[in-house]
């Protein structure tokens, strides 16, 4: 095994599932002005949703993901229509506010339901083990890398080539601006929750096997995605991707050449040197 | 020798163990102390997790305690001086944080007058041990922390038995299995950082090299690979884990993914059948390991009928904070009756250890030599070792 | 063409509008005048759909169209040029005036015609193309805002003040490019502080106050009502 | 005698306050309402810098656990006398304060939000994993409780309650200062608009420090008051969770309000007591509270009472308006 | 003179906005700015009143360089602003408003809060005297107690001007105040005006109501892209023909409208 290889592999599959929670995130944070402390919930709610789908109704693991997908995307949906869509006009504080009353509610309903207890997920790519360049991995851990990659360029194409992800763009940016030009704004709105909240299952459902499902799984992710939102500043695509996989790798690295004990902080560290030197982000664009 | 061996666990911030089967931790305990008629009532007290990420370890420990209490209160009650009592279980909600317990337990001493409290971590015993004294209750405190009964508080019985027993046979088995190096990667719990620092100094006493050590934290670390990945660089020939068995499992079945091929150091709150359920039957992961042996595992007169009714009632099989609090209630009960007192907690702290020797063998879950002056008990243990996939029990003695 | 008929409008306690009846028929160009504050924004963004009115009916070429969502209303033909122009200030202006042909996006070769026609009326726009709206100065955005607006080809443009914040040299141009607009067969309605220059364009006008229609007439009706010259025009 | 009248009912409250220890001697009661009151300390510095000034911040857990780490470790490690170590403890905690302060308040809106979301959690992680200085995961125990002052000591639940309850009053009537002073007036201006602050000469980097620092230092004495009163600190009081709840407390009772955080305060942790029954689905029904509150009562519980007034007050003044709109434009000059 | 800039410049990434400028304001006076939208005109107010860094040139106030000043210092000197969208705080009363615009003559502290020191007192009463005073002068007197957020847009600038004035300055900056406000009531504003140079101040405006400025402006500043193309009073800009081309248009329309 060499070390060093291993670790870049370890950086990549774990910056790909940050950088899935980050894109999920930076829709509704960067682009709604929406910062949704409830995204680890969604989250975690994806990973029961697909452990569950496949433990208690005996679905394989892509339908089962299928499926999460179409929970947790479908509860996103329903806290943009009945919490966010009425805190439009309400400053930006009250948003942070609902969004924790959320996350508190969410992660209580789950633990009421199954229990607070750790769950594993094993998948039909859980045990196959394939070892290239130096390197040892499941090929659920490919998994992890090929999807979430497959998964980030289809967004981007959708954003940016299609008139339907210029709304959700154009909506972000003057809400009763987009309404006048023909766009159904809630229909944007609750398409964009749609999509982070697919997201956050995709990136639980294919985590989850090589972690664990259990009710706090969300907690650090988002804390993490957070800080991959802003360092690849708020609401860009592209940001968010690159800002995930900076973080997987320094985390890996950072725990074998610095500190194993502290390598959960270098995400804030880095956070807290980024904006010491640059207030607004390392992307941020020109202000008015 | 002991023929009562089993884990020894605390479960510090992280939920318990628990196979996917388990009761739900949100699931309320029905707490059925219906009252034998014409007794008296002794209202017990409980301040555990019962909400948040704890609750399953909590309401595990609550199940032991109103099992017993309900068979009690079925036989219709115990006699004292002459009079027949009842237990009546009053449990509150602490959420694992200090604070709370200290009010739940000011508020059980205000409201039930009990002479005894349930405290199943430490950070709830210290903070309640600043008042208990005072307030004339008695804490039976779950938590493996020697420092609760160091602290010269003179109404503190520490209910699990130290880890110490362990490391020594451990080692010594694993040493002359694998080899003697050895690279540590404990969960970052109170138990995994107390069991690290006791292992690593008598490893190397034993004439073993230490060649890596970190901590896993299960509740943030995102991946284990990177930690698993560090562990192995040295090409250690043991490596010690532990914490919860489904994280333990995980951490197990990623070294071995990792290429590891030497033996696992089992801290003694994961369980060896459970990791193999977790990972659904694999027997080359679990191959040499050594931990502790589960209840289950260790089925014998004094525990056999509770580990049944358990499982019955609960669809699960026993933890070992089940069985303590379980064995708990029985002691206390006899302990009343060698006091001849129901409310004098200290009369009944000076009566635990003769209680403990009346308690009626089929229910001595666990083999209990005593009740020491400071108040902790004492457990003889046994070992579990993986040997051509099969779990076997070793004495220690052997 | 488009009809309100005692139409009431409230801002929870507050009635900003209070039983307006006006009409506006197919080729005109109507203007209302007001000052601050009268309710000629709270009129425009009823038609459009922003608001809903408490009471009265509006109808659209004889369909009934109160409380339906702006966004309906623009695939329908009433095209809406607010105050405060709400532009997507981090788009560029080639993606703001795309963004204008959202309802009529299937249609690309009169997008591309529109697009043309944009770019000839407001030469600085096509110049810009790449800036985003938001770094644009006042009078740049209130024409990429208009442009926007006519995106949509609507049959009735709604122009909120479109003269606000901009040089005389622009305000002339704008004028000219609503009379152009207008006599390309679009309606509009425009409300405006700057009486004089809109009466000139204007086949009609209502004059509003606190919520309700004071005056109302033709271009010389108006020019020759005494108040209206003193409180609108000056002098 | 305006000044009493103006505060009829705060001083109300404050004689039922110190009535309640004579008319109860039930100690469960009392130790619930001196952390009510010791959280309401912590919560009064948050109110400061997010509901006048309008940061919100998200490290006031790490703040808190800052002044009842160093409370604990003067008195335990060091052997500091008792109010010597309150002091530096409170001193250390504003220092801290001021050091984040500094960089944390060069970050605007939701950047100063996630910015001290990060700080408070790179403060857990310390606590949590330095354990040679902090104990780690396993706390601080057997931290002294608050020194004599001359003959007064305070061993008992009473004294303690008395004593947490004067700070509370020096905090309530430190903040009514401030907030109704000239430097109040800064602070709202800033929460209003950065830019017109500093346009009309408010040197808003300043302005924000002050309150931030201010800030701390009440969520530090909190922190230490805490240590103190419970006598044992784990590293959980400064978690995100933690921080989230003293967020709650601040929303229900009302942000930007001067009795908020104590309403808030008082108002959950005793319902929360009265809810144990409820455990695990206390939190169900908190959840969707919290939301509800924020759509519909966005300055919580005092800030609609406020409203409600306010409400009263307006519909009064409409009519005036109405009769007097008739002759409202201006004829320019005075 | 009273405030000068020389070479100001000031650059958005690749766009010049304000370029290589040359301004003098004088003591006592109206100074108006004019050009075509987009000549930069706001942003020669923001980079002077120190809200935007400057990117190359000087400025002086009373001979004084205040170029690097931020805007809360270049306040303090005596220079004041209102914004081209209005910028109150809505949700305040147009006293509370006016109030804290005086904070920055005032020197009380949280000590002086805390201890209720004889100077907060006074200068709580200072602030709330000098409030009333301008709400006064700029006719308000009988909205002070009035949301920002219920009273008129015309009244939104009269309480702009308030609170500039409330600063005690020696000049304003006044950026569009007469946008959106009717000829009726833009007539009060230009009194309104008067009577501040009357009271000895000196106003620097932006305006695109040609027909205001050739009436009450001394001396007018014309930029075109960045770019000071012409100074000189009312008459000889009326008459410049680049600023007829750049800006004012061949037709009559726009200067009558007004
Ligand atoms: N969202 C709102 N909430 C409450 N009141 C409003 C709102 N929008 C407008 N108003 C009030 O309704 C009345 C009419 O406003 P409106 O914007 O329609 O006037 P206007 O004639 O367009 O004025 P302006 O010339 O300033 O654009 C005003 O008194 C205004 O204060
Ligand atoms: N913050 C900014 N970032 C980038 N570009 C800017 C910024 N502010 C202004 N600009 C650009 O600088 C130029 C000058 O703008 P400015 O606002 O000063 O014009 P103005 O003369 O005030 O125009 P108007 O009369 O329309 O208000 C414009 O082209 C504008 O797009
Ligand atoms: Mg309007
Ligand atoms: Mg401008």
């Amino acid at each position: 095994m060499d070390v060093l290889a291993q670790q870049l592999f370890n950086g990549l599959t774990i910056g790909s599932v940050y950088s899935l929670v980050a894109l999920g995130l930076t829709l509704v944070y960067g682009i709604l002005h929406i910062p949704n402390f409830a995204h680890g919930a969604l989250y975690m709610v994806g990973g029961y949703a697909t452990l569950m789908s496949m433990t208690l109704l005996g679905m394989p693991y892509f339908i089962a993901m299928f499926i999460a997908i179409l929970v947790v995307g479908g509860i996103a949906v329903l806290m943009e229509r009945l919490v966010f869509n009425q805190l439009r006009d309400s400053p930006p504080i009250h948003d942070k506010i609902a969004a924790i009353g959320l996350l508190l509610f969410l992660e209580t309903l789950i633990r009421v339901i199954w229990g607070a207890d750790y769950r594993s997920m094993s998948t039909p790519f859980s045990d196959n083990i394939v070892s290239f360049l130096g390197v040892t991995v499941t090929t659920q851990r490919i998994l992890i890398v090929v999807a979430a990659i497959l998964v980030m360029i289809a967004l981007q194409l959708f954003l940016k080539k299609t008139m339907i992800g210029a709304s959700i763009i154009a909506m972000s940016q003057d809400r009763e601006g987009a309404f006048l030009q023909g766009i159904n704004a809630n229909r944007v709105a609750m398409l964009t929750f749609f999509i982070s909240g697919g997201l956050a299952a995709v990136a639980a459902g294919i985590n989850a096997p090589i972690n664990l499902v259990y009710p706090d799984m969300g907690h650090l992710v988002i804390l993490k995605a957070f800080v991959i939102v802003i360092i690849g500043g708020m609401g860009s695509v592209p940001g968010a991707i690159l800002g995930g996989y900076i973080l997987g790798f320094s985390e890996s690295l950072g725990a074998t050449f610095i500190s194993a004990e502290y390598s959960d902080i270098i995400a804030f560290v880095l956070l807290v040197i980024i904006l010491t030197v640059k207030p607004q982000g390392l992307f941020a664009k020109g202000a008015h | 020798g002991g023929e009562d061996a089993d884990i020894t666990e605390e479960a510090e911030g992280t939920p318990a163990p628990g196979g996917p089967d388990d009761e739900g931790g949100g699931e309320e305990v029905e707490v059925d102390t219906e009252v034998a008629e014409g007794t008296e009532v002794i209202d017990i007290g409980f301040s555990g997790p019962l909400s948040g990420a704890g609750a399953y370890y909590g309401n595990n420990t609550l199940n032991g305690i109103s099992m017993a209490m309900e068979e009690i209160n079925e036989d219709g009650g115990f006699e004292v001086d002459g009079e027949t009592y009842s237990f009546n279980l009053v449990s509150l909600d602490d959420q694992y944080l200090p604070d709370e317990t200290g009010a739940n337990v000011r508020r059980l001493v205000q409201e039930d007058d009990t002479p005894f409290i349930f405290v199943p971590h430490s950070g709830g015993t210290y903070a309640t041990q600043v008042f208990n004294e005072q307030d004339e209750v008695l804490l039976g405190s779950y938590s493996s922390e020697p420092e609760i009964t160091q602290q010269g508080n003179d109404l503190t019985w520490r209910i699990p038995p130290t880890y110490d027993n362990y490391i020594e046979p451990f080692s010594e088995y694993q040493m002359e299995r694998f080899g003697t190096d050895l690279a540590m990667l404990p969960p970052n719990t109170e138990f995994g950082m107390d069991w690290a620092e006791a292992l690593g100094p008598a490893w190397e006493e034993m004439g073993g090299d230490v060649i890596h050590e970190s901590s896993v934290d299960y509740a943030q670390d995102t991946d284990f690979y990177t930690l698993v990945t560090n562990a192995l660089a040295d090409d250690p020939d043991v490596l010690f884990v532990g914490g919860s068995s489904e994280p333990t499992a995980q951490v197990m079945s990623q070294a071995r993914e990792l290429g590891f091929e030497g033996g696992f150091l089992v801290m003694d709150q994961a369980k060896l059948d459970e990791i193999d359920n977790v990972l659904g039957g694999a027997p080359d992961v679990i191959e040499g390991s050594v931990g502790v042996a589960p209840l289950v595992d260790d089925i014998h007169e004094g525990n056999e009928q509770f580990v049944s009714d358990y499982q019955e009632m609960h669809d699960a099989d026993p933890g070992s904070e089940a069985g303590y609090h379980y064995y708990s209630v029985y002691i206390l009960a006899e302990a009343m009756k060698a006091a001849g007192e129901t409310e004098d907690a200290h009369a009944i702290r000076e009566h635990l250890d003769e209680g403990l020797h009346q308690v009626d063998e089929d229910k001595r879950i666990y083999d209990v030599s005593g009740i020491d002056e400071d108040g902790g008990m004492t457990t003889e243990l046994r070992m579990a070792v993986v040997e051509d996939g099969e779990v076997e029990l070793v004495d220690f003695d052997h | 063409m488009l009809t309100l008929t005692d139409v009431s409008v409230r801002y929870g306690f507050y009635e900003a509008l209070s039983d307006i009846s006006m009409h506006v028929e197919a080729g005109e160009l109507v203007v209302l005048l007001g000052a601050n504050g009268a309710g000629k924004s709270t009129i425009f963004r009823t038609i459009s759909g922003l608001n809903k009115p408490a009471k009265g009916r509006i109808e659209w070429k004889g369909k009934s169209i109160g409380g339906v969502p702006a966004s309906n209303l623009v695939k329908a033909g009433i095209g809406h040029c607010p105050e405060g122009r709400k532009l997507f200030p981090e788009m560029n202006v080639s993606e703001n005036l795309k963004m204008g042909s959202y309802a009529v996006r299937r249609d690309k070769k009169a997008v591309a015609e529109t697009l043309e026609r944009v770019y000839t009326l407001f030469p600085i726009l096509e110049e810009k193309q790449k800036a985003s709206a938001g770094s644009l100065s006042g009078g740049q955005q209130q024409m990429l805002a208009i442009g926007r607006a006519m995106m949509a080809r609507p049959e009735l443009l709604l122009l909120d003040e479109p003269s606000i914040g901009l040089a005389p040299l622009i305000v002339e141009q704008v004028f000219d490019v609503i009379q152009e607009i207008n006599r390309g067969g679009t309606t509009v309605l425009l409300a405006e502080q700057n009486a004089n220059a809109a009466l000139k364009i204007a086949d009609r006008g209502y004059v509003i106050e606190d919520g309700k229609i004071v005056v109302e007439g033709d271009r010389e009706e108006l020019f020759a009502n005494d108040d209206v010259r003193k409180a609108y025009i000056g002098a | 005698m305006s000044m009493v009248k103006r505060n009829a009912t705060p001083l109300i409250f404050l004689l039922i306050a110190l009535v309640v220890p004579l008319v109860t001697d039930n100690q469960y009661y009392l130790y619930i309402l001196t952390l009510a009151f010791i959280w309401s300390i912590a919560i009064y510095g948050m109110n400061l810098i997010s509901g006048y000034t309008g940061q919100l911040t998200l490290a006031h857990a790490g703040f808190f656990a800052i002044g009842a780490y160093s409370l604990g470790l003067l008195t335990v490690d060091v052997n500091v006398p008792y109010w010597l170590a309150f002091l530096l403890a409170c001193v250390i905690t504003t220092v801290a304060g001021l050091l984040i302060g500094l960089i944390a308040l060069r970050t605007k809106t939701h950047y100063f939000a996630i910015y001290t979301l990060c700080v408070g959690y790179i403060i857990y992680l310390i606590i949590y994993q330095w354990d040679e200085l902090t104990g780690g995961v396993r706390g601080l125990i057997g931290i002294e409780p608050p020194g004599a002052i001359g003959p007064i000591t305070f061993e008992s639940a009473e004294s303690n309650y008395y004593l947490v309850l004067a700070f509370l009053v020096l905090t309530i009537v430190f903040m009514k200062f401030i907030t109704e002073s000239l430097v109040g007036r800064t602070f709202v201006a800033i929460r209003n608009s950065e830019e017109l602050a500093q346009t009309i000469g408010i040197n808003t980097m300043k302005q924000k420090l002050l309150s931030f620092v201010i800030s701390t230092f009440f969520a530090g004495m909190a922190g230490a008051l805490y240590a103190s009163f419970v006598r044992f600190i784990g590293p959980e009081i400064s978690y995100t969770m933690t921080m989230f709840d003293m967020l709650t407390y601040l929303i229900v009772g009302g942000i930007g309000t001067m009795y908020g955080p104590l309403v808030g305060t008082f108002l959950i942790v005793t319902l929360t007591q009265s809810l144990q029954f409820m455990e695990e689905y206390r939190m169900l029904i908190f959840g969707p509270v919290l939301v509800l509150l924020v759509i519909f009562y966005p300055r919580g519980i005092v800030g609609g009472i406020q409203m409600w007034k306010a409400k009263r007050q307006y519909k009064k003044q409409q009519k005036m308006a109405k009769q007097a709109s008739n002759s409202s434009t201006y004829g320019g000059g005075d | 003179m009273f405030i000068e800039t020389k070479g100001l410049t000031k650059a958005f990434g690749g766009l010049t906005a304000v370029d290589n400028v040359d301004v003098g304001i004088e003591k006592g006076k109206i100074t108006a700015i004019i050009g075509p939208n987009g000549a930069g005109k706001s942003t020669l107010f923001n980079v002077i009143s120190g809200f935007y860094p400057t990117t190359k040139g000087t400025i002086t106030f009373n001979g004084e360089d205040i170029t690097k000043k931020k805007a809360f210092n270049v306040a303090k000197l005596g220079i004041a602003r209102t914004f081209q969208t209005t910028n109150l705080f809505e949700q305040a009363t147009v006293m509370d408003n006016v109030i804290v615009g005086h904070r920055l003559r005032t020197k009380s502290g949280v000590f002086d809060a805390l201890l209720r020191t004889p100077r907060l007192k006074r200068e709580e009463r200072e602030s709330r005297e000098k409030a009333e005073e301008v709400l006064a002068f700029v006719g308000l007197t009988k909205e002070a107690n009035r949301l920002v957020s219920d009273v008129s847009q015309e009244a939104k600038k009269r309480a702009a001007f308030a609170v500039a004035l409330a600063t005690d300055p020696e000049v304003v900056f006044l950026d569009e105040p007469a946008a959106g406000v009717n000829p009726d009531e833009t007539d009060g504003l230009i009194d309104l005006m008067h009577k501040m140079v009357a009271n000895g101040l000196t106003v620097c405006l932006i305006e695109h109501k040609m027909q205001m400025i050739m009436e009450i402006a001394d001396h007018i500043v014309v930029l075109n892209q960045g770019k000071k193309i012409a100074e000189g009073t009312p008459e000889e800009i009326q008459n410049n023909e680049t600023v007829i081309q750049a800006y004012l248009g061949g037709g009559d329309e726009a200067v009558d409208a007004n």
